[in-house]
């Protein structure tokens, strides 16, 4: 098993025409994913890389039968596809696309509670399954089927976390990344009770960064409500504060938001909290060899 | 984008938020003039975009010409938390009879819109927020549905407010939320709001940030982005879609993905050394991009290494080579430059660089490995 | 309340639809001075609140100002389906290149506004609905998030439209939707939705019916209310707060609730008598608005007798006792009136007419009876 | 049992210092309901017929323990009442208003599809379940406890076939008042399915009338989901056509909005339908009969 994509995703890229669409498109097929359907208004009609380009979601669902979507359109353009998506009954939607403006993404998010859809993103790498499907802009080398669930805030700390796990041998059942930006569609908690679901998953590792509260309130929900052994990283301790106007920030978050606070929050949890990438892979093998 | 004061009361305005009359001077003469057209009492503000201007010194409350043209002489060029004043706001005066704090932010994981409310304006609020949290009014919104009539009204019940004083707050309330929404802003605060003894609601001081991603489609104010208030190299990476920080030690480094770039500064600092600054890269970054970076990291004379760590996803490992050959090439660099580059294309990239190797540039494979040699090579001072 | 095209089309060119030049008259010299302005070939169309008039023969496309005069001549005073025509729109001429049909209104099953759009315009869109439903394409707005533009994408795409004409459908669609939405209207249709031969996409014939419930907000619109137009009776009902129809039988019937009314309708039907109108004081009605109503459902030649069916909720009992003594006092109304009265305050009010009973009315207990009673005494002819 | 409001129900009288709520409010007390709060802004902190007044619904809501609500404010307000007693909390929001714009009920409805709140109305007579509670306008002294469970569009309808089961010796569970309007919070299925449930409720009686297909989808729903039995009235047969502008209306529904056609549905779908209010209470008998 695996979390959100496997076998039975029949992909559709929206923006598959475009520069990054078009590249990425053939590095997912190139992974095996079942890549059904692309979209581009004005493009319908034809081909690209033996995929079917349709004009709209909907047309393209209705004769493919695509149950899952990945996001390259730009930024003005992709809160639209993201509702587009939705409304077409697609049951993941994973938004690649950085930049998409944060009220955007809030009427976005507001309308995903009526909607039975998982949203990946915006501004992430995506949904990976080892040798079962790659809807995301990974680079799927450094990944090995197994038993270790990532999810991540950021792209690129993903990649190098996850070549530490299959360096060492330890596979992934799924890698997936949240996204970095202020308004995501799915926070750590949703991925990681996944996890928890999904039996084939034996260890889930979580990535996270300054800012914000994530971390801490997904600590909370690892030490109430989960079995899975959760092996998490902060990055951002030798960073500088950002400089944010104002004091409602500070006030709303109600807390420190630095890479310390976090990691003191995660092993008052009962998480084993590294300190560099490499460690990760290291308390992964131990947490395995302990459950095991 | 932060705004200055001016500049967020001027944009308030257009939604029917009052203030008070107010002139904006470069120069002391400028200031003198200001108070002279105003009359009567007026308030010299350094405009800048950081908090703590009225602790710095930098609000001065004067009763003549003469005082304001000497008020701004000590106020402009003062420097305000690493920020120069250069431009003062010089406003009229009013009978405060009551200071509120109101502001409009994100709340990240409601993922909605929240007010805060307080009848404790005009002090330091984050203190307020920890001594006397029941002293703040939170209230989400639900972005669809936008703000409901019911919930000025809790607002404006919960602070006690009556008559005039609890029309005015809860109009302007109205008002502030179809600027925040409009004006696609990250933050709109105002600190204080006050209600004059004549009973008029006022916008006294004004805290607008506009989300950076929105600024496409809102021209006017991505044209009011101050220039000269930035850093000259964070502002020449941003005209080609990088991030650059400066910061205080010896090792320039360059990434791509902030979250990769802030482990690498963490690894950096674990192996003993102290980054000088760095820049990210971002998704995407072609040979041009990563050329540029370059040059804005080594320009930077405190730098004496430079560790490029590169996981390759949407950026591909032979563009990255070819941007860095690129660079060395055009700027003539001599520093060390320690590459790290795995992920996408990454086997060409090695290629290319394995191919071309300058005399200055060391290869590692992992990011720990590539973080000590940069330290060291530091260390040992590049230049 | 439903406008006439002009009016329509005066509001929807407020939201940048595209209409040809047009001049409403409300005599055939008006008409011919209209078509003299605006020359060449014109339209001369009825202006009523229905549809067909096309059909009716309301419709004339004449070719100088003379022609223009005769068809007004003969379209003014027609009667349309009960309507009388007492303007027309006197409309210039376009080359038609292509005709849709498109409407918004709201589906009550969906709770949602609906879209329809057909490339068969321009004729009875009812029968294509029927015959050949998947010419038109449906579509549903979530009224928070509102019309998307992936949606007008899909609109345009369905229908195959290419170029300026595909821009031109998408804007006219993005402006009606807003149209729909600020109007508070319950339909907007177009039928037909044109593109010239020239590319233009003109709004030919529009049809809007906004919410009465809305018009609190909508002074503007409420103004337009042609009074001229409505029968007097219903009129003088509507102003305060009734609802009266009129029907073909001899029996009157006022009744509370639109349920309840018609339920009496079927029950005096089941009972082998004919309506003559009805009368639903709806709830809460009071003593006044009881005697305005006798005397509105009396006012009508037909009436025979009078069934008074009320089973009150908001309305009491009481206030119905008093309002009926009232306006028999008032009006002197010798007809016979079989009441029937029940719920909230039945009692006092049963107690208030026995009391008072003038000869003419008679109560029954149950609602079948009451119906019975009336019908018989229509027969006998209560005049 | 009941569905909706029984004696667990802590009722919250929005407007309640206006005309109709002040009378109204008298009459559910008379009738034994447990009116805990009333909402008028600016009235915070009197009292009326001995019920604490507050400012706002969640003031009220956290003083009181109210978990119903019933709306007499008037139309202009009245679509922000109901969204204020939805954030608070409410269970069932009864909104007894006439005349609130179509489209302002649009938006609660959506909105309403992330709340778990029932919203009965508006323009409804409202719901009681005779000697538990009474949150409506409708004359209780008609009504007497018992096993039938009544649904309606029309509210003095409602109150004369209650009336007629009732001097048949025939109680009911609850009866509720739907709304007639163009846009409901509650459609007659959902009021069905309550039903259904409810292990009191031997017999459902389903008062409908001309106008929209709202009928036709019940029957469909009683057909295929409905073991208790269920007695229709159709009002309308008789009345003259509305009069609709434009072909949109007639499109959406679909098909026919009559009386008739609305009957025929109902006797497809095996639903015993009566012509005239009082040969409800014969089926209704019959049904009961039937069942026992």
């Amino acid at each position: 098993m695996a979390i959100l994509v496997d076998n039975e995703t029949r992909l559709l890229v929206q923006g598959i025409t475009g520069r990054e669409g078009a590249f990425h498109t053939q590095r997912m097929k190139e992974s095996g994913t079942n890549v059904v359907a692309g979209v581009t208004p004005g493009k319908g009609g034809q081909e690209y890389e033996g995929v079917p380009v349709f004009n709209t979601v909907e047309q393209a669902t209705n004769e493919t039968g695509a149950n899952a979507s990945v996001i390259f359109v730009p930024p003005p353009f992709a809160a639209d596809a993201i509702f587009e998506s939705l409304d077409a009954g697609m049951s993941t939607v994973c938004c690649i696309t950085e930049g998409i403006p944060v009220h955007d993404m809030m009427r976005v998010t507001d309308y995903l509670r009526i909607k039975e859809a998982t949203l990946i993103g915006p501004n992430c790498p995506g949904v990976l399954s080892p040798e079962k499907a790659n809807v995301s802009i990974m680079p799927r080398d450094i990944f090995a089927p197994g038993n270790v669930g990532v999810v991540s805030r950021s792209g690129t700390l993903t990649y190098q976390i996850v070549n530490e796990l299959t360096q060492r041998g330890i596979g992934q059942s799924t890698a997936v990344g949240i996204g970095g930006d202020p308004i995501i569609g799915t926070d750590f908690i949703e991925i990681l009770s996944k996890f928890e679901a999904d039996p084939e998953t034996e260890c889930a590792v979580m990535i996270g960064e300054i800012g914000g509260n994530a971390e801490q309130l997904a600590a909370e929900y690892v030490r109430s409500e989960m079995q899975t052994p959760v092996v998490a990283y902060i990055a951002g301790f030798t960073a500088p504060e950002g400089k944010t106007m104002g004091h409602a920030g500070a006030i709303v978050s109600g807390g420190e938001s630095t890479a310390e606070a976090k990691s003191e929050a995660l092993r008052a949890a009962g998480i084993r909290a590294a300190t560099n990438p490499s460690e990760v892979a290291e308390l992964v093998a131990e947490a395995l060899g302990e459950s095991s | 984008m932060d705004l200055y004061e001016y500049q967020g009361k001027e944009l308030l305005r257009h939604y029917g938020l009052e203030t008070l009359p107010g002139v904006v001077a470069g120069t002391p003469e400028e200031a003198r003039r200001a108070a002279e057209t105003l009359g009567g009492t007026v308030a010299i503000k350094a405009q800048v975009l950081t908090g703590g201007r009225g602790k710095a010194g930098g609000i001065k409350v004067v009763s003549s010409p003469g005082e304001a043209e000497e008020a701004a002489g000590r106020i402009l060029g003062m420097d305000i938390r690493g920020h120069t004043v250069r431009r003062v706001y010089v406003e009229g005066g009013a009978e405060i009879d009551r200071e509120f704090y109101l502001s409009i932010t994100v709340d990240r994981s409601a993922k909605q819109p929240l007010i805060l409310f307080s009848t404790e304006g005009g002090v330091d609020i984050e203190e307020v927020a920890e001594t006397k949290p029941e002293a703040i009014v939170r209230l989400h919104v639900d972005p669809l549905v936008g703000l409901l009539p019911y919930q000025v009204r809790e607002i404006v019940f919960a602070a006690g407010l009556e008559g005039a004083a609890a029309k005015g707050v809860g109009r302007t309330l109205t008002h502030l939320y179809e600027a925040f929404k409009d004006l696609d802003a990250s933050l709109v605060e105002i600190n204080p709001l006050v209600v004059t003894k004549d009973g008029r609601v006022l916008t006294l001081d004004a805290k607008v940030t506009v989300d950076n991603s929105s600024l496409y489609r809102h021209q006017e104010i991505a044209a009011l982005h101050d220039v000269e208030a930035a850093d000259p190299q964070e502002q020449r990476a941003l005209e080609v879609g990088l991030q650059y920080v400066k910061l205080d030690g010896n090792v320039g480094i360059l990434g791509n993905g902030a979250g990769l770039v802030m482990s690498t500064l963490d690894v950096v600092a674990q192996a003993g050394g102290e980054p000088a600054n760095f820049c990210d890269v971002g998704g995407g970054a072609d040979a041009e991009q990563i050329s540029t970076a370059l040059d804005i990291v080594t320009s930077n004379e405190q730098v004496q290494s430079v560790l490029f760590n590169i996981f390759g996803g949407i950026t591909r490992g032979d563009e990255v080579a070819r941007g860095l050959l690129t660079a060395i090439e055009r700027t003539g660099i001599t520093l060390p430059i320690v590459v790290r580059l795995d992920g996408t294309n990454a086997e060409e990239g090695r290629r290319i660089l394995a191919e071309n190797t300058p005399e200055n540039v060391v290869t590692e494979e992992t990011m720990l490995d590539a973080a000590r040699r940069a330290v060291e090579l530091a260390r040992d001072g590049g230049r």
